[in-house]
């Protein structure tokens, strides 16, 4: 079984608490999720959609094409009709229109019912029950999410819910004649789901995170938020800033002051703590920072999604120094290096990024939970210091002992202009010379713990799709489809820099012979220029997609296959 | 290199009372270099720290209140002090001054305030006199000064003062009294830069200035009327108080102590977080 | 794409109203579309001139300001509005509000100001009120609201006053006296958002808005006072108004006509330039 | 002759005055002067210095060697007598010391003489006197320059100078047993001198700019002081702005009101305009960006120089957009390149950089004076159109028509959002995917218009130095000593972004054998990075400086040479 469906309507239309609804009764039925939202950025009106895709086994993607559109409005069925498979069908309202829709639909009087049942806001149900009964699925499992979201209000209305879930259910089930979808009959347990940004949020806390600030940019406020609704139960000041270049000099004065301090943005948010970073670097002061890709550049496409800022985080600011980038692939990869980034910034006091888009960040993925073993920690402060204590003394591995103000007795002083060992300004061309020294030896060490990419597919394929951060889901179901045709594999980047260049001509060794596809979700092929600049190492073709839109793996899967058979 | 008796100031510099004023203050708080933390910006004034034993952190240009809000949320028991310049501040920095007072953090701020920019030779600053000339305003100064304590006034700040780093050992009071304000204290100081300013000199600030007597701080409308004299007669002293909480008291856990000094209990977050299944959205 | 009658705005917004007052504002004056510019930053305000003909700058989150000031003064014919989120000009833009306050480049600056993040979908803005619990608010607000008013007054903003959009005709009464005005003219919006304010409603501000009457705007000290008022009864008008060169008129060479207008001479730049020999320095 | 001065002292003791008096002077003889400056972030105090070289011949650089150290402070004698040749003197001021210093000095009562004479401030003049009466030159010149520089000050005031002037050079042709200058009789006509920031500014104002607005920032002030300095003469407005983040959003409203508009600054403040840039990107508004490197990360040495913004620059902000770079090698190459850049933003509407620093900034060239027919100059701003104008208009370069907002008839609407033709805002993928294309085709063209490197030195070469930027000279001048051991060349990079790949590619093939040595005066070498990645040409070797001063010819040619033996 591999369905996918469509949940589409205007901004405000409660299209996103139906497909948390639909998730969440999946995965109590044991079923593999995988979602995505498409919006625009407006809070009311224009067309919006939340897009499921269920399995018995595990699935990393979106496709393009729909077995199933649930339209809460007129306008949204030519809007979205074209991508429903020929044997798919369309569930739309029809106390919204006396036209009929024609073949391969269902109308249901979706808001009627829920003006009877006791009110509009029932509609979401109603939708949400019918789909289900046209799906053929069994009604329980949702009547036990309807139980759960709605017992905090009190009896009658979460009975009102489940009398409207039932209805749409009936309805659906009666009415849909055509309706043949093959459901399986799920018998796996329950499955738990992650969220990009809410991964993040995950790592931050499990990280030991205490401050976080930042002004809300979309696609990046959902760190903000997770991290907000944890704030008391942690112990996590979590302040918004008066706007980014606040935000980024309080995480770092919180982190001087002895605390782990994160923040986060988006590429236009991110590019005004551009002096903040290097205020980060010049101080030798650990920072992680979240950066939520969107389309750019300026405000460009404020909720949808690109993987085109790159570049820019890894050369961003004035001077050279070490940073460390990390690019997720999926929610539970963001969880998992978010930690890392976490670590590595303390442990080599540097600032450390994660590259993140709207893509990843709106996605929900099925996941196994946490091993707890892959959580790094150890506290790298020092909490003991005489009067001698240099806050930026030369080490043989550049890393220097970084104290609490306050707490030790020897004295915390740095600077962002260049400084001595003891962290006063100096105009040596000799210790400038040694501090750069210092600072860019870190590099070394830092590379070594940088993992190399992941290799996925045919033993000896004859196409290898290269790709970073959030395409990795759409890469695994591409070549699985691929692969059913030609020998097929992938390679994914999730840890970016330092670069890990030996591990990644390695990778590319056993590959010779195939042909390398960059596929990436911008327009310049930014991570294709990075490796020949840093491993030499050449991708004959590229597949680019920079409408704001992620990729689909069965779009995706044409699109390879289309070049394959072309050479 | 940087001898902490030598400071890179010129000599006559009005920044060398300002620093014995501050000496003064700690030795009057009874204070111990680890207890205090300067932040500082970037510009003459902001060179400080360098110039007196604390922990320090000489940050960017115009952006010491954030990191000096931040700083003292994590660490509540530190002495926070934010030195600035007029550019630095009123200038670069502007945007931070403004919701500083909305938090209203302990910190103090103190502001050595020359009238221009030092550090970069001689350009106007938001306090300078309209109509000034300098290389960079070729057409004279085209914007009013801004004045900093009509600005705190009307911002509702919780402390609000001026001094003059003429008169050190007043300075130094009002410093002990910034100190102990609780919540976000603004002194601005006027300072004589002899070397770029002609028009605010010593002698033009000795002129002026008196000290505000019988004056309730509390009483923000002849607050609002002293903060505008500035002219023949510029008053120094405590112009505005108001009692609000601090941003420190709004955040519930600290009331078990410093954030630094709470500890990290990876088991316990572990369980906390992931004993409990997550749903979609956290 | 964008239908210009078919904004992008919550049914019931504030938003809308703004909109009606600003159309009929530009016909008061009789303003041909090409004869304005309206420079907005980012939020649901900021969308606004998409939905009026008119020439067009939609920068960025926080930055009209600057873009209109010399927009402005390169060419002092056209009318230029600024149009603002509270958030966009009170928080992220802040510092450009105060240094356009000193300026006083001769443009008008329209506040959306629904006390909230609306775009971003429901965080506390420089205005919102203190304790506010959002989803980014976990402790509630701790932060002072930002009042707008007492702020330009304080600068001494050439004019200060504020709107409703619940009262389209008056607000646009408003606007004209704001373009009317040659100077920074800052005009606060009261602003309803249906979906993300629950406490300052439509009936919130409905119940508390009166319009000033017999009050002098030139009076500072009674400017203070009026823009002191905020809870039970909201003063709307004119509050403040100072006579104060435009920045423009600083510039000498404008008074030959806009600069946009003054063409470029290559021949006589370089002659004049290069005639002479330069030395070190220029 | 090839001879080198350096005059130090403290901040405040009038180094500037004294470098520029004795420029002034040397060129007036129709000598060809190099002259750049080391200072500290203070104004009063510290060591500083200013260092002049003078020949006959042309000459590009300075030497870490000097003829003649004028000391205006004790301190200067020990901080610097060690570049002093073993032929060169000391000038000291034997009023501040009791104390001889010994062989190959000489000490004058400088304050005492100018105290006699008037008053201290006469020191200077009393100094330089001495300075040339050592050297041997006539005094004519000097006395001219006095004269010139006093006249306004009142016919007493210039007076008292040319008594100051006349003692201290005759002090010094007494006293001076030991000097031995080899000094020629220039009688070439008077030489013209340019400065770094002040071509910059004078490429400006050569290509009509009417708007500069910036915050100041050592060491790009000179561009702001220069163009305020011309403001009233040329209609320029020059505003200093309250932030970084003001003056490039007040540059670009002042280019979308339809004049040219430019900012400069520093890697930290431009850090600060990242985001303003990518409105420029966004919107398609022409601006020109001066940003003057000096050493970083954050405040770094505020007075001092490094290359180390160049990646930094070239990825800034977020999303894909099209850029120029220009780092020029000279004062004369800022110039045009200036206009160039100006010519490049306006006809392809476009952010165009100079990317100079300290050095470049501060020093001066003798150079001939300007080409005129060098200097580009077409406007491309719409002052016709009628109601069916669009900004955004789809053409076959990706150029659409920019018009000025009140004079056209039409509206001219523009968005940092995505928009359509019309400029207004809009969430279509189809729309998004052209206009991506449509910014980015532009690229074509622009590379078109880029200069390869420039070629100097041997004709078959050994040895190749490469380089970009303000090493120009130094390079230059280390190819001409070493070519005199072994054969040695250099190429040399002003045009760099969009890179001219092919250009660059040709000119390696030339040097085919040649070993390939990066020169940059930064620690990670961004150039050859670039160089990999952009051409997939490889430097073998690299040579570095990041102690936050420029490369001296002398000490360059030993490094070259030493590394020449080595293999
Ligand atoms: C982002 C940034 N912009 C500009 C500068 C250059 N800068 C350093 S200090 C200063 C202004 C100094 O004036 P002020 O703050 O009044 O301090 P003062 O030197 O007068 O004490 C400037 C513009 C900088 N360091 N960083
Ligand atoms: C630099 C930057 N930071 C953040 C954002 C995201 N953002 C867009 S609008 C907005 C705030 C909206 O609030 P307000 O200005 O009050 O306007 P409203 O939507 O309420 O009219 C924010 C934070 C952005 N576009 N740019
Ligand atoms: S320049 Fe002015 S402010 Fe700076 S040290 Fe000298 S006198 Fe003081
Ligand atoms: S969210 Fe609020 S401000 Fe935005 S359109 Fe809706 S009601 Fe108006
Ligand atoms: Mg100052
Ligand atoms: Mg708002």
């Amino acid at each position: 079984m591999d369905l996918s469906f469509r949940i589409a309507g205007e901004a405000g239309q409660g299209i996103q608490t139906i497909g948390e609804l639909l998730v969440k009764t999946f995965s109590k039925m044991g079923l593999f999720v995988f979602s995505h939202q498409d919006y625009m950025s407006r809070i009311r009106g224009g067309n919006n959609f939340y897009q499921i895709r269920i399995s018995e086994r595990p699935i990393h993607s979106s496709q393009r094409s729909i077995d199933l559109l649930l339209a809460l409005n007129m306008e949204s069925i030519p809007l979205h009709r074209a991508h429903v498979k020929p044997k798919g069908m369309v569930l739309w309202d029809s106390s919204r229109s006396e036209e009929g829709q024609g073949e391969g639909s269902l109308g249901i009087p979706i808001l009627r019912m829920a003006r009877e049942l006791g009110g509009e806001i029932l509609g979401n149900i109603v939708a949400t029950g019918a789909l289900l009964g046209m799906l053929g699925f069994e009604l329980e499992p949702f009547l036990e999410v309807v139980k759960g979201s709605f017992s905090e209000k009190g009896k009658e209305i979460a009975e009102k819910n489940e009398r409207a879930a039932y209805a749409g259910y009936e309805y659906a089930r009666r009415e849909c004649l055509t309706c043949s979808f093959e459901v399986c009959s799920p018998k796996g347990e329950e499955k738990r789901l992650l969220g990009g940004n809410e991964a993040i949020g995950m790592g931050a806390v499990l990280s030991g995170v205490r401050f976080y600030s930042a002004y809300p940019m979309t696609p990046s406020t959902g760190i903000l938020n997770y991290l907000a609704s944890k704030a008391e139960e942690f112990g996590i000041i979590v302040e918004q800033a008066e706007d980014e270049i606040a935000a980024i000099n309080m995480v770092i004065g919180a982190s001087y002051g002895g605390v782990r301090a994160m923040t986060g943005s988006s590429g236009g948010g991110f590019a005004l703590m551009v002096e903040g970073l290097s205020l980060s670097a010049a101080t030798e002061t650990p920072i992680v920072i979240a950066e939520v890709q969107r389309p750019g550049p300026a405000t460009g496409l404020p909720t949808r999604t690109e993987q085109a800022d790159l570049l820019f985080v890894l050369f961003a600011a004035h001077g050279e120094f070490p940073r460390v980038l990390f690019a997720p692939g999926s929610p539970e990869q963001a969880l998992y290096l978010t930690n890392k980034a976490f670590h590595m910034s303390e442990r080599y006091q540097v600032p450390a990024f994660i590259l993140s888009d709207q893509y990843l960040a709106d996605s929900l993925w099925t996941w196994p939970g946490i091993d707890e073993g892959k959580i790094l920690y150890r506290d790298y402060r020092i909490r003991e210091a005489d009067g001698t204590y240099k806050r930026h003394r030369f080490t043989q591995d550049g890393v220097s002992p970084l104290a609490i103000p306050g707490i030790v007795e020897g004295l915390v002083v740095t600077d962002s202009d260049e400084h001595d060992e003891e962290g006063h300004i100096t105009e040596s061309a000799e210790i400038r010379k040694r501090m750069v020294e210092k600072r860019l030896m870190k590099l070394l060490h830092m590379r070594e713990e940088m993992e190399g990419p992941t290799y996925l597919g045919h033993r000896s394929p004859k196409i290898v799709l290269v790709g970073w951060g959030s395409t990795l889901g759409v890469l695994m179901d591409t070549v699985e489809t691929v692969n059913k045709k030609i020998p097929c594999g992938m390679l994914h980047f999730s840890e970016i820099w330092p670069f890990p260049v030996s591990k990644a001509q390695k990778a590319f060794e056993v590959l010779k012979g195939a042909i390398g596809i960059g596929v990436e979700n911008n327009a310049t092929g930014q991570f294709a220029w990075l490796l020949r600049a840093e491993a030499q190492i050449e991708l004959p073709w590229k597949i680019s997609k920079y409408d704001g839109r992620p990729f689909y793996s069965d779009e995706l899967s044409e699109e390879v296959l289309a070049y394959a058979r072309s050479i | 290199m940087q001898d902490p008796y030598n400071p890179a100031w010129c000599p006559g510099c009005g920044n060398f009372q300002i620093r014995e004023a501050l000496l003064m203050a700690m030795e009057k708080k009874g204070l111990r270099p680890n207890q205090i933390a300067i932040v500082s910006g970037i510009g003459q004034g902001a060179k400080m720290p360098h110039y007196i034993s604390c922990n320090t952190f000489n940050g960017l240009h115009g952006r010491s209140l954030p990191v000096a809000t931040a700083l003292k949320a994590v660490n509540h028991k530190l002495v926070v002090i934010a030195e600035a310049g007029d550019g630095d501040i009123y200038g670069e920095g502007g945007n931070h001054l403004i919701h500083a007072m909305r938090r209203n953090p302990d910190i103090s701020l103190f502001v050595h305030n020359n009238q221009i920019y030092g550090l970069t030779k001689g350009q106007a600053s938001p306090t300078s006199v309209r109509d000034l000339k300098t290389k960079t305003q070729p057409f004279g100064l085209l914007s009013e000064p801004l004045n900093p304590l009509l600005l705190g006034v009307a911002m509702n700040a919780s402390f609000v003062g001026r001094g003059f780093s003429g008169d050190v050992e007043r300075l130094s009071e009002l410093m002990v009294q910034a100190m102990d304000h609780k919540g976000f204290a603004l002194l601005d100081i006027l300072q004589p830069c002899v070397t770029f300013n002609r028009v605010n000199t010593f002698a033009w600030y000795k002129k002026r200035v008196y000290y505000l007597e019988d004056h309730d701080p509390f009483d923000r409308r002849s607050a609002f009327e002293r903060a505008m004299e500035w002219g023949e007669r510029i008053p120094l002293g405590v112009i505005y108080k108001a009692k609000r909480p601090t941003f420190e008291e709004g955040i519930p856990f600290l009331l078990k102590g410093p954030l630094v000094e709470q500890g990290f209990d990876l088991e316990r977050v572990k369980e906390a977080l992931l004993g409990k299944k997550e749903g979609p959205g956290g």
